[in-house]
């Protein structure tokens, strides 16, 4: 197999230069990549395209790197309740790309399978279609989407062993593996970072050949955004 | 009048043995609360999870388990976790039987506007725009009337919209209604206590009422 | 939950009119459904167009329905080594559809992500691109080629749950997983069913949402096409 | 002249380090036997592996566990199956670095033919035609002459083609070419024994030879 290990997160992001597209795994807060986000702050890289379903919140995920200003724009379905995030959008700071969820979701996993675009009828008769182009098949409408272009995706798993096999765990799958698949680059975060074998080959659910280097992450805070119990 | 409850509970009644259902957040959320203990529905959460159960019990809470409105949740025997993609694929493949949506108004062609008001921070679409698009039965749970006493049945939205041509009921604070392919908010039932003249009154829209219009049993 | 489970085969495929489109999956004769084929044979419908990557052999596999003349057409990427196939398509008994291999499970794909279409660059300048759509996206061609569209999906799983969560075992994988999602109608036969939450949720390789019909398939034989081996 | 096996050993020097590799029936299978150790390199399968380990000993072959070429094969430490869409998902966006194929004609622009001859029985081409639509490195190794002597590199294919424009090299039992972008078989190395001249009196396309070519290393 081919080692795709890499020892920190600083190494894993050294290359990413100021200006560059980013895909950031995740939904809400939850399956984020917590590490990569910080060494990303550390760095201090500018100009970013983070292609996100959310932007974290002000002071968790995506939105620490609103603070530092290191965004330039966001592609997302949904931006949520984030102040910073209001006030760059309202004072023209930042630019902001809100495309349905699905599209977004799919637009990932056509990069990831090298379709070139994808047919969605998500956005038809509302102002996400215009100026694209649409075509009817068997009676319905659908809106050509091309599939992204990220220079970089940033992916949280559960699992990884040095190959860069990953696995998810519970809902924080979500977004993950679609970017896993679409970076030019793939950079993977773990809770666990095992060697190769421990994986049942049956439960890998992003093949290593998508990851370009993986670390074991550390610290992991995972946040609850909306913690809803039921009383015993 | 019906209170949020009651519209859930309302809505709970056309949820079918075998359906699988997508909840929007909000009033489509609290129907998990009214669906009958003898039929089998499964709940999709388009953040990748069919088979969503309840709230966890205190202490239990699973930070990588969450719904599409972020809440912490659980799942149950024989749920099953997916990526995005996959989730939205399954809804444009209409896999998912009935989605139950808020809306900011509904015009009588069908078409839904909740996502956008002009002039307002937007906080973005999320899935809605893909489940409308997809979905092959959309109920919206809503208010009928705003605070300031206009109704939100129109004739054609005035708000960005969602999608078009695409709900095929409406459940309110007043009455349960249909929207006919040629177009048109047809009365089903009244809420308790309220007139055909009150609902006449509070849809803006093309209202059809045809016989007599019974009151809901809930 | 839902439960999906029929009692048998023969209920399984009941309701599987003459002339039908089915897609079968498996690759070669690993992991094919040897329980709705042979309840196939033994209903005896005919003029069955089966969308399936192989055809099977003389006597296994999609072969036995050839035997039997039920198949009017194969849509397929590779017929292998099957003389009654051999014999029937010279005869001008049998139409044959061939496919690439990949444009055949990125239709299934397709058909079960709601995406009408696809482009694939598989078949550009050669005969399959014959009559079709080409289009040119970032300096390459692409084919558009169109989503299947069947009206049963007959597929094998190793585990599945009676929610109809299916779960597969190494390569026997393949074209299932597609299939399942591409049916309208689609009836999983598995060597192990288990009651609902024996299967890790995040281990799951097709929901059940995506699956009509299952049962616990018996009897398999698990034919292997070229034993190659290592000697100790 | 090199062997089948000859063929394999001089195509196992373009694998290098960290490459994935699809190879497919005939001689790229042999193509395994020859990899250095001391490189990593892992062997994609489109039927839905990667990381294709040897034949398994003797009674231990798992039906389940096949190769495309159907053969029974084992994993290795750090494999993955998927399925096969997602299998051509990963072919068609370039991730894998190098897919080995034999032909039955190349032409000096690069097309291949290798999966029809009119008149016979069709198989089907298989995965074929998507790889060599999608790959960024293909290596075809083939017989330079026909049974009846002629050449098998030609100015255009004669036969029904499986893709355009995409073979970057070919290696026979006679030597190595790289296929140039502007067209041509470009003369890199002979095989041992073999002169320019014979290698010129088998090749009916555009043949370049600069310079001394050194015979080649195995």
């Amino acid at each position: 197999m081919i080692n795709k290990v890499v020892s920190s997160a600083d190494q894993a992001v050294a290359d990413i230069p100021d200006g560059a597209i980013l895909m950031l795994g995740g939904f809400g807060l939850c399956g984020i990549p917590e590490n990569c986000i910080a060494a990303l702050i550390k760095k201090g890289i500018k100009d970013l395209t983070c292609i996100s379903n959310n932007a974290g919140v002000d002071d968790f995920g995506i939105g620490l790197m609103l603070k530092t200003r290191q965004v330039k724009k966001m592609i997302s379905s949904y931006v949520g309740e984030n102040a910073e995030f209001e006030r760059q959008l309202l004072n023209g700071e930042l630019e902001v790309d809100l495309i349905p969820q699905g599209t977004l979701a799919t637009r990932c996993m056509a990069a990831g399978y090298g379709m070139p675009a994808i047919f969605t009828p998500a956005g038809i008769g509302t102002e996400i279609a215009q100026g694209k182009e649409i075509r009817n098949f068997h009676g319905k409408n659908y809106l050509l989407e091309m599939a992204f272009d990220a220079d970089f995706a940033l992916v949280k798993a559960w699992k990884g062993d040095t190959a860069g096999n990953l696995i998810y765990h519970s809902t924080a799958r979500n977004f993950n593996p679609v970017m896993a698949m679409a970076g030019k680059i793939t950079i993977a975060e773990v809770e666990h970072l095992v060697e190769v074998g421990e994986l049942d080959p049956d439960h890998i659910h992003t093949p290593g050949i998508y990851v370009n280097r993986i670390f074991q992450g550390d610290n992991y805070e995972k946040r609850i955004e909306n913690r809803t119990v039921n009383k015993r | 009048m019906l209170d949020r409850d009651g519209i859930a509970k309302r809505i709970a009644q056309e949820v079918k043995d075998g359906y699988y259902v997508n909840l929007g957040i909000g009033i489509p959320t609290l129907v998990a609360n009214y669906i009958p203990d003898n039929i089998q529905v499964v709940l999709q959460s388009e953040n990748g999870l069919l088979g969503m159960g309840p709230f966890p019990f205190e202490g239990k809470e699973d930070p990588d388990l969450i719904n599409a409105g972020k809440q912490t949740i659980t799942t149950l025997p024989g749920s099953s976790i997916f990526d995005s993609a996959l989730s939205f694929g399954m809804i444009r493949a209409q896999k998912v039987d009935l989605t139950i949506l808020g809306a900011m108004e509904v015009s009588e062609n069908g078409d839904i506007a909740n996502w956008k008001i002009p002039g307002k921070m937007v906080k973005g679409m999320g899935g809605a725009m893909d489940l409308v698009a997809s979905a092959k039965n959309i109920i919206v749970a809503m208010q009928q009337v705003n605070k300031a006493g206009e109704s939100k049945l129109l004739p054609t939205c005035t708000l960005p919209l969602t999608g078009i041509h695409c709900v095929k009921k409406v459940v309110t604070e007043l009455g349960v209604f249909d929207i006919l392919q040629t177009g048109g908010f047809r009365l089903l039932e009244r809420a308790p206590g309220i007139s055909v003249g009150q609902i006449k009154d509070a849809t803006a829209g093309r209202l059809i009422v045809e016989g007599i219009i019974p009151e809901m049993k809930l």
